[in-house]
């Protein structure tokens, strides 16, 4: 019944398989797991609470899973390569500190600014790339290194003092509604969402990321720079990173170096649990953009969904560990069963 | 609750209860503080004392679970969704919060500024605190008068660096030293919390006892630590003032282990700031020529009241704090808001 | 030469020719350093630190993460205040209690990894939000002030000479970790199963009973750092633990902890712990400005484990 | 032989999802045999293992101890009623000793009883004095030799009082001389009345050594422990794979005016080579010989630009070049590698066919902005992988679910799509199936027929014999000598014999660093 147990010689068009197979796949994938999910807590939510359908709730909404998917999102690039960025949080900062500074100190116009920014991501990004590839250490130790390290030379930097001459063209972005629903930040997130997904279905570079994650000695052996691919993975972590602090900075309307907590620290739950709950592996080599996209809104979603059940806001932790452990549990319990009966 | 609040509180009613006056009848009014942290707890009771007094509809207490900008922002934004329409927050950052502030503003609400300030220009009809800097002056004014005469050797003991208090408070110290001529030798930042705190002042503290004489210190938790450090080494000579009203501080005044603390008042802010945002929601607008103070954030600052409380006085602090909050509120209306 | 060469090999001499030298070094610069109150607080903050580390180290040793050491650290120790405070437990039961709760954390880690199959590094992320929740959900991020005079006064007592008594318990602990690591079977089967978990359970230790044993350990000496903490602060605050992730992970690795799993050194790692120490202090010695504190740990974690790495590599050229 | 089996296994099925690996298998074990469990890859033989060592709990079918009806809940359940096994994968730890090692098992029972080392140390004695085995039991065992590992896990098996001992696969990593002393205990374990169970490709070790045999086809016997007399290699073949063996012997082929494509002067490496002359010209397969870890897989990938060259010339088509990575030896130089290691370093098993199949061409096909669509690469590597014939559902299934054979196909096949005018091949046909080596060996010579310049790395002597126009001998990262194939096995294997043992005076036969 499944697509292993029908052979078919391999023909150029034999990997669509036919609609049934690939509607099959697609209930059996995390992604529809997490459809599910969300569609069912957003009844819930709807039912039980006061103002969650508010238009001001659902744009809210929508503005802050725009950063915890494009935090995702960073951290997914680096994962995909089997590593993790334990500095995405300092770097993002620091990206937005550079970009205030750019725009504040030497008075550079915010297009300007914002490429600078997403340059110091970049280049942030690749020194962990670089550190990783010449020790041959694994990305968790060098990067929790380098979260203190980027941070500390931020905040010795810049005094922890804030940037704020932000241009008001630029700050507006972070209030805009587009259709009493939309934030352009949110926009601005799929745009990178499709890009990325765009990244690793249809370019060299990406299809060269998720070889080298899947199996670095195989994949230089099958003439991949590996290095290089992994330098590239950081940096465009690092560019991500970047993007997801501007848009804080669009959001705040000031370059704080607060906004991603002491060390960055406070990105690293969301920045984890969209790709690990959209079922990208730790180990790497397998990426899913959407199932990253979909998670870090339904984690967006819990929480925002739990401060408005007004359950003691000391409590709301609790319950959102508690639910996320609820939806890996449900999406691996659903898998197997699917699983199961389909083979059997 | 601690003992101290709930004298606090019962201050608070006999000296307010005659200022219960028309009250808009559908005020939802939150407090918000930046995270958890000692220090609001009082805004709970603060907050019930006014419903009761005030005859407000709702006026809650709500927490982000951390010291989190983020955090803060989506609890503004659930809190605006599920219906309320007043706001005190302490900000989260003073400025990253204005942008949040602004669309709360917008959204209808009335929004001011408690324990700190947000950064003008802002929607905030005004920010009800304490004036760090000034605290943070004032303490070691105190420290120095305790310490006498002789060598002023300071060391300074203080929060978070990503919060801009910190500087404002290091720069107050300095500014204080340097009129009386002392040195501050060491500031010692970023221990806002238990370990790093006990660690750092504890490791400075072996070293450099003998080089110190005088401590000041301008965060809740560097203020305890440091308290019971002295208190562990005995008889050093050092003098110290300390921050806030936690029992380990105040114990060690009575104790004569440290010299005095610079009390701020929440329960007060807590409650006027409910009073003042229920006022804000019937109709009453801020006076144009309102006295505000300007602090280093903001030109529409009134301060909640800090005072310095030494062994003398700190059996009876409560009294001080409620004074304070009695003259605040006695003429609050007439003297910043224009009600029809 | 033979003899040295292997010594060199082992994993604690690294971190220990680092920790002399650093000693000397900043001993040379500053005479204070080797004071008897500077050296009871370096104890003391190491003494903490270790427990912190150990628990991070037997988890590396099954080849997972615990990133909930902190979070399992906390509830332990407002667990212990608030038995004392609110249940008036006297501070023996109280402690037996706090160990409990961090036995208990630990556990439910370990068979939620084991039932599930899903990665530790998962599973430990959503306990350490429901752990830290709980805690926050109790304390309202108030902390407790009745701690007894018993234990506050076990705080701050002085075992000998500038030795305070808070460290006996850490060196009971090395000591066991040291003995379990190295004679006793469970100790054995957490290092087996870490090298190479299929094979483990092919020699028919039990992988499920090792892992949920080694989480549990691992919550138990959590939850004895986070008492620890609680007698040396003398209140119980909500906050403990919250900054125990970066050094928990750092003391093991510059120890010479493999992340992969299946080979940890209580030793290394206690050298580990006392280099983060000593260079904790130093900065605070020699006045170095508060913002590049983070710079310079940053930047002595990466130099460390990059020099244990070299020694790695070059096991023979190493001796001297 | 009519003596009661110790072990008989009747009609067992195994079922997994959407598989039936089993479908009710008999075979008697005796004592005082070495029993050969033959198959072709696929064919059941590890799924039976599994389920004699308690691994896997049969579907169906009985299992009887000496004559009485039993059931294995557990590897330790199998293990204490005396049946060990030797995995084929190494399930040692490496930072253990070879005592704690053997003895773990035993451990097993408590979890907080002290280890008495010393005790373990002595008790680990006799077992490796059983096995001729002269280590200190306090060695860990990751400085062993892969062969002293092996036997390792036998004395571990031993340790265990086992009446049957599996052993799957325990020649894979030996040479030959390691090879017969292996055989020489497995012998004296026979007569001390051991219950063995090969399992093996190699049939002339099965002949060897062997008494009775069982012969798995898809699932099911092709025999049922049947006396190994009078059973010949061709017979062993037929009932392996339904068919006689297409013989596939060397021919001659005369390359000797061909243009060298990949010549190697004097060359030495970082990893120790020193004074490598090699050369391979156009259609020619050059045979490199060697034990494992004499530096043959080292060289290849210094040739391929992995490791560094440090002396000497390379020379591709004439042109003495310096390549400085791995994608430059293949997009530039039209150079391929075809690793030993096919689930490490070969394939990317956890991706799709088409991807493994078409990473070496992903950069040539690319169009603008690095883009690539899978028609693209579909077009470009179909052909190939039809024409090896691999076996696939379709192009998108996970490379890490097709048989060894298959896999080793694709592997082929990628660089076959590159257009590689230099292959090395190594060790091709490790773990795979008699039907698919001599498909492999076709496959090759067509390869090297059609002009491409061929390096094959191996230590299986027929499979040189059978493939290389000339043998180079490697040993202790050096070239010993060449030696021109004829065709005549005896005569060759002599020879390169001598060339490995001309160099080999001061050196053990372990091939490994004494301690001093």
């Amino acid at each position: 019944m499944s697509a292993q147990d029908t052979p078919s010689a391999p023909s150029p068009n034999s990997s669509t398989g036919d609609g049934r197979q690939t509607w099959l796949r697609f209930f059996l994938s995390n992604e529809f797991g997490l459809i599910l999910l969300i569609a069912a807590f957003i009844v819930i939510f709807a039912v039980s609470t006061r103002g969650f359908l508010s238009p001001f709730n659902l744009f809210s909404l929508g503005r802050n899973s725009a950063v915890n998917i494009m935090i995702g999102l960073s951290m997914m690039t680096v994962i995909v390569t089997g590593g993790l960025n334990l500095a995405v949080g300092a770097m993002g900062v620091c990206a937005a500190m550079a970009f205030g500074w750019l725009i504040e100190v030497l008075g550079l116009p915010w297009p300007i600014a914002l490429l600078g920014g997403l340059g110091m991501g970049a280049a942030l990004g690749f020194i962990n790339g670089w550190t990783v590839v010449r020790t041959g250490l694994h990305s968790f130790i060098i990067t929790l290194a380098t979260m203190s390290i980027f941070f500390g030379v931020m905040i010795f930097l810049t005094r922890a003092e804030s940037y704020r001459a932000i241009p008001d063209v630029f700050s507006a972005l972070g209030k805009m509604k587009i259709a009493t629903y939309l934030s352009p930040l949110l926009l601005v997130t799929l745009a990178c969402a499709l890009a990325l997904t765009w990244l690793y279905r249809f370019t060299v570079t990406g299809r060269e990321m998720l070889a080298a994650g899947a199996s670095p000695a195989a994949a230089e052996l099958s003439g991949i720079r590996v290095g290089r691919i992994i330098i590239l993975c950081h940096m465009l972590s690092g560019v991500l990173a970047g993007m997801a602090a501007l848009m804080l900075v669009a959001r705040n309307g000031a370059a704080i170096p607060s906004m991603a907590g002491q060390l960055g620290q406070d990105w690293l739950l969301p920045a984890f649990l969209g790709p690990v709950l959209g079922g990208t592996l730790l180990q790497g080599g397998k990426v899913s953009v959407l199932g990253t996209v979909l998670g870090a809104f339904l984690v967006t979603m819990l929480s925002s969904g739990l401060l408005m059940l007004q359950i003691g806001a000391f409590w709301v932790q609790t319950f959102l560990g508690l639910m996320l452990l609820i939806a890996v549990l449900l999406d691996k319990a659903r898998r197997s069963y699917l699983t199961r009966r389909n083979l059997a | 609750m601690n003992t101290p609040f709930k004298t606090m509180a019962l201050a608070g009613i006999c000296g307010m209860a005659a200022a219960a006056a028309q009250a808009a009848d559908d005020s939802r009014i939150a407090m918000i503080p930046g995270g958890p942290h000692p220090y609001f707890a009082a805004w709970e009771q603060a907050g019930a004392d006014a419903v009761r007094d005030f005859g407000i509809e709702a006026a809650d207490y709500k927490v982000p679970q951390k010291w989190e900008l983020t955090q803060q922002n989506q609890l503004l934004e659930s809190l605006l969704s599920q219906g309320y329409n007043g706001f005190m927050i302490f900000p989260g950052d003073p400025v990253g919060a204005v942008s949040t502030a602004e669309e709360l503003a917008e959204n209808g609400a009335q929004v001011i500024a408690g324990a700190g300030c947000f950064k003008d220009p802002s929607p905030a009809a005004f920010c009800l605190g304490t004036d760090t800097g000034n605290s943070a002056y004032l303490g070691t004014k105190e420290l120095l008068a305790a310490m006498g005469d002789g060598e002023k050797r300071i060391a300074h003991f203080t929060g978070f660096l990503v919060d801009p208090n910190t500087q404002l408070r290091i720069d107050a110290v300095n500014k204080a030293a340097e009129e009386a001529g002392a040195t501050v030798v060491q500031v010692i930042a970023d221990i806002d919390a238990p370990e790093p705190a006990e660690e750092k002042i504890n490791a400075y503290l072996a070293a450099h006892a003998d080089e110190v004489d005088g401590i000041i210190t301008t965060a809740w938790v560097p203020a305890v630590v440091a308290a019971n450090a002295l208190r562990k080494m005995g008889d050093t000579g050092i003098h110290m003032v300390g921050i806030d009203h936690d029992e380990v501080v105040l114990t060690a005044i009575k104790d004569g282990v440290i010299d005095g603390t610079m009390l701020q008042n929440p329960y007060g802010q807590g409650y006027i700031g409910t009073f003042a945002l229920d006022k804000l929601r019937s109709g009453c607008t801020v006076k144009d020529d309102a006295p505000f103070a300007s602090n280093a954030l903001t030109d529409k600052f009134i301060d909640s009241g800090t005072s310095y409380v030494d062994a003398s006085t700190v059996d009876s602090y409560i009294d001080a704090m409620r004074a304070e909050s009695d003259r605040i509120l006695k003429d609050f209306e007439a003297t910043y808001l224009t009600c029809n | 030469m033979l003899q040295i060469s292997r010594l060199s090999r082992a994993d604690w001499f690294g971190p220990l020719l680092a920790t002399i030298i650093a000693i000397v070094l900043i001993q040379s610069f500053s005479a204070t350093f080797l004071s008897a109150y500077n050296i009871e607080i370096l104890l003391l903050a190491i003494a903490v630190n270790a427990l912190v580390a150990y628990a991070q180290m037997i988890i590396i040793a099954i080849g997972q993460m615990n990133l909930s050491v902190g979070a399992i650290g906390g509830l332990a120790a407002i667990s212990f205040a608030g038995a004392m405070e609110v249940w008036g437990l006297p501070a023996p039961l109280a402690l037996v209690f706090a160990l409990f709760i961090g036995v208990l954390a630990g556990m439910v880690n370990g068979i939620l990894i084991r039932i599930t199959g899903i990665s530790a590094f998962v599973i430990t992320l959503a306990t350490l939000s429901i752990y830290k929740g709980i805690n926050l959900g109790i304390t309202e991020a108030q902390p407790f002030y009745g701690i007894p005079e018993s234990v506050k006064s076990f705080g701050s007592a002085i075992l000998v000479g500038p030795i305070p008594l808070l460290v006996a318990p850490t060196i009971v602990v090395t000591l066991l970790l040291w003995f379990m690591l190295r004679r006793l079977p469970i100790g054995r089967f957490i290092l087996a199963v870490g090298s190479n978990d299929h094979a483990a359970a092919l020699s028919g230790i039990s992988v499920s009973k090792t892992v949920i044993a080694a989480h549990a350990i691992s919550g138990l000496l959590a939850a004895i750092a986070g008492v620890l903490v609680v007698a040396r602060l003398q209140i119980g605050q909500p906050s403990i633990g919250d900054d125990w992730l970066i050094l928990s992970f750092a003391a093991p690795v510059i120890g010479g902890a493999i992340l992969a799993g299946g080979h940890v050194s209580t030793m290394a790692t206690m050298l580990g712990v006392v280099i983060v120490a000593i260079i904790t202090q130093a900065l605070v010695l020699f006045s170095i400005d508060p913002f590049l504190v983070q710079v310079v740990l940053g930047a002595m974690i990466l130099a460390a484990v990059g020099l244990n790495r070299l020694r790695a590599r070059q096991p023979l050229k190493g001796s001297m | 032989m009519t003596q009661t089996p110790i072990f008989r296994a009747q009609s067992i099925e195994k079922a997994f999802p959407g598989v039936l690996a089993l479908k009710g298998v008999d075979i008697s074990l005796h004592p005082g045999s070495i029993h050969a469990l033959l198959g072709e890859n696929g064919a059941g033989k590890s799924t039976l293992i599994k389920v004699i060592t308690g691994v896997h709990q049969p579907t169906a079918g009985t299992m009887y101890l000496d004559g009485a009806e039993t059931r294995f809940t557990s590897p330790r359940d199998a293990i204490a009623k005396g049946i060990g096994v030797v995995h084929q994968e190494r399930n040692l730890f490496p930072r253990f000793s070879v005592a704690e090692n053997i003895f773990l098992e035993q451990l097993a029972t408590s979890y907080l009883k002290p280890v008495n080392y010393a005790q373990l140390n002595r008790d680990a004695r006799p077992w490796l004095d059983a096995l001729e085995l002269d280590i200190d039991p306090a060695t860990p065992v990751s400085e062993l030799s892969v062969a002293r590992m092996q036997l390792v896990e036998i004395a571990k098996a031993l340790s265990l009082k086992s009446r049957v001992l599996l052993l799957d696969e325990p020649t894979a990593s030996l040479t030959s001389s390691e090879t017969d002393r292996l055989f020489t205990i497995l012998r004296r374990l026979r007569d001390d009345g051991t219950s063995l169970v090969f399992v093996s490709h190699k049939l002339e070790e099965v002949q060897e050594i062997c008494d009775r045999v069982t012969v798995l086809r898809d699932g099911a016997n092709a025999c049922d422990s049947r006396s190994m007399d009078g059973v010949d290699r061709d017979q062993l073949v037929q009932m392996m794979i339904g068919r006689s063996e297409g013989a596939a012997a060397w021919r001659h082929r005369d390359t000797a005016s061909h243009p060298e494509v990949l010549g190697l002067t004097g060359v030495s490496t970082v990893l120790g080579h020193r004074d490598i002359t090699l050369s391979v010209r156009k259609g020619e397969i050059v045979g490199l010989y060697g034990l494992i870890g004499v530096g043959r897989t080292e060289l290849a990938k210094s040739i391929m630009g992995q490791f560094a060259v440090t002396g000497g010339e390379v020379r591709v088509n004439g042109t003495a070049v310096q390549i400085g990575s791995v994608a430059e030896a293949i997009h530039r130089h039209g150079l391929g590698y075809i690793s030993e290691d096919r689930k490490g370093e070969g394939l990317i098993l956890q991706h799709s066919v088409l991807a493994n199949a078409g990473v070496p061409i992903w950069r040539k096909l690319a169009g603008a902005l690095g883009s690539l669509s899978d028609g693209r690469v579909q077009q470009v590597v179909t052909p190939f992988l039809n024409k090896l014939e691999v076996k696939t559902p379709s192009l998108a299934q996970t490379v890490g679910n097709l048989s060894g054979g298959n896999q080793q196909k694709i592997s082929v096949a990628k660089w076959l799509a590159a257009g590689v005018s230099f292959l090395i091949v190594d060790e091709p046909s490790v773990g795979i199936d008699i039907k698919t080596k001599a498909y492999l060996h076709e496959l090759l010579r067509e390869l090297a027929d059609n002009g491409t310049a061929i390096l094959l790395i191996s230590s299986d002597m027929p499979e040189m014999i059978a493939l290389a126009d000339r043998i180079a001998v490697m040993d202790d990262y050096r070239i010993r000598g060449e030696v021109p194939n004829t065709g005549v096995y005896d005569d060759i294997s002599r020879k390169i014999m001598n060339h490995i043992h001309g160099s080999e005076v001061d050196r053990t036969e372990f091939a490994e660093a004494s301690n001093p």
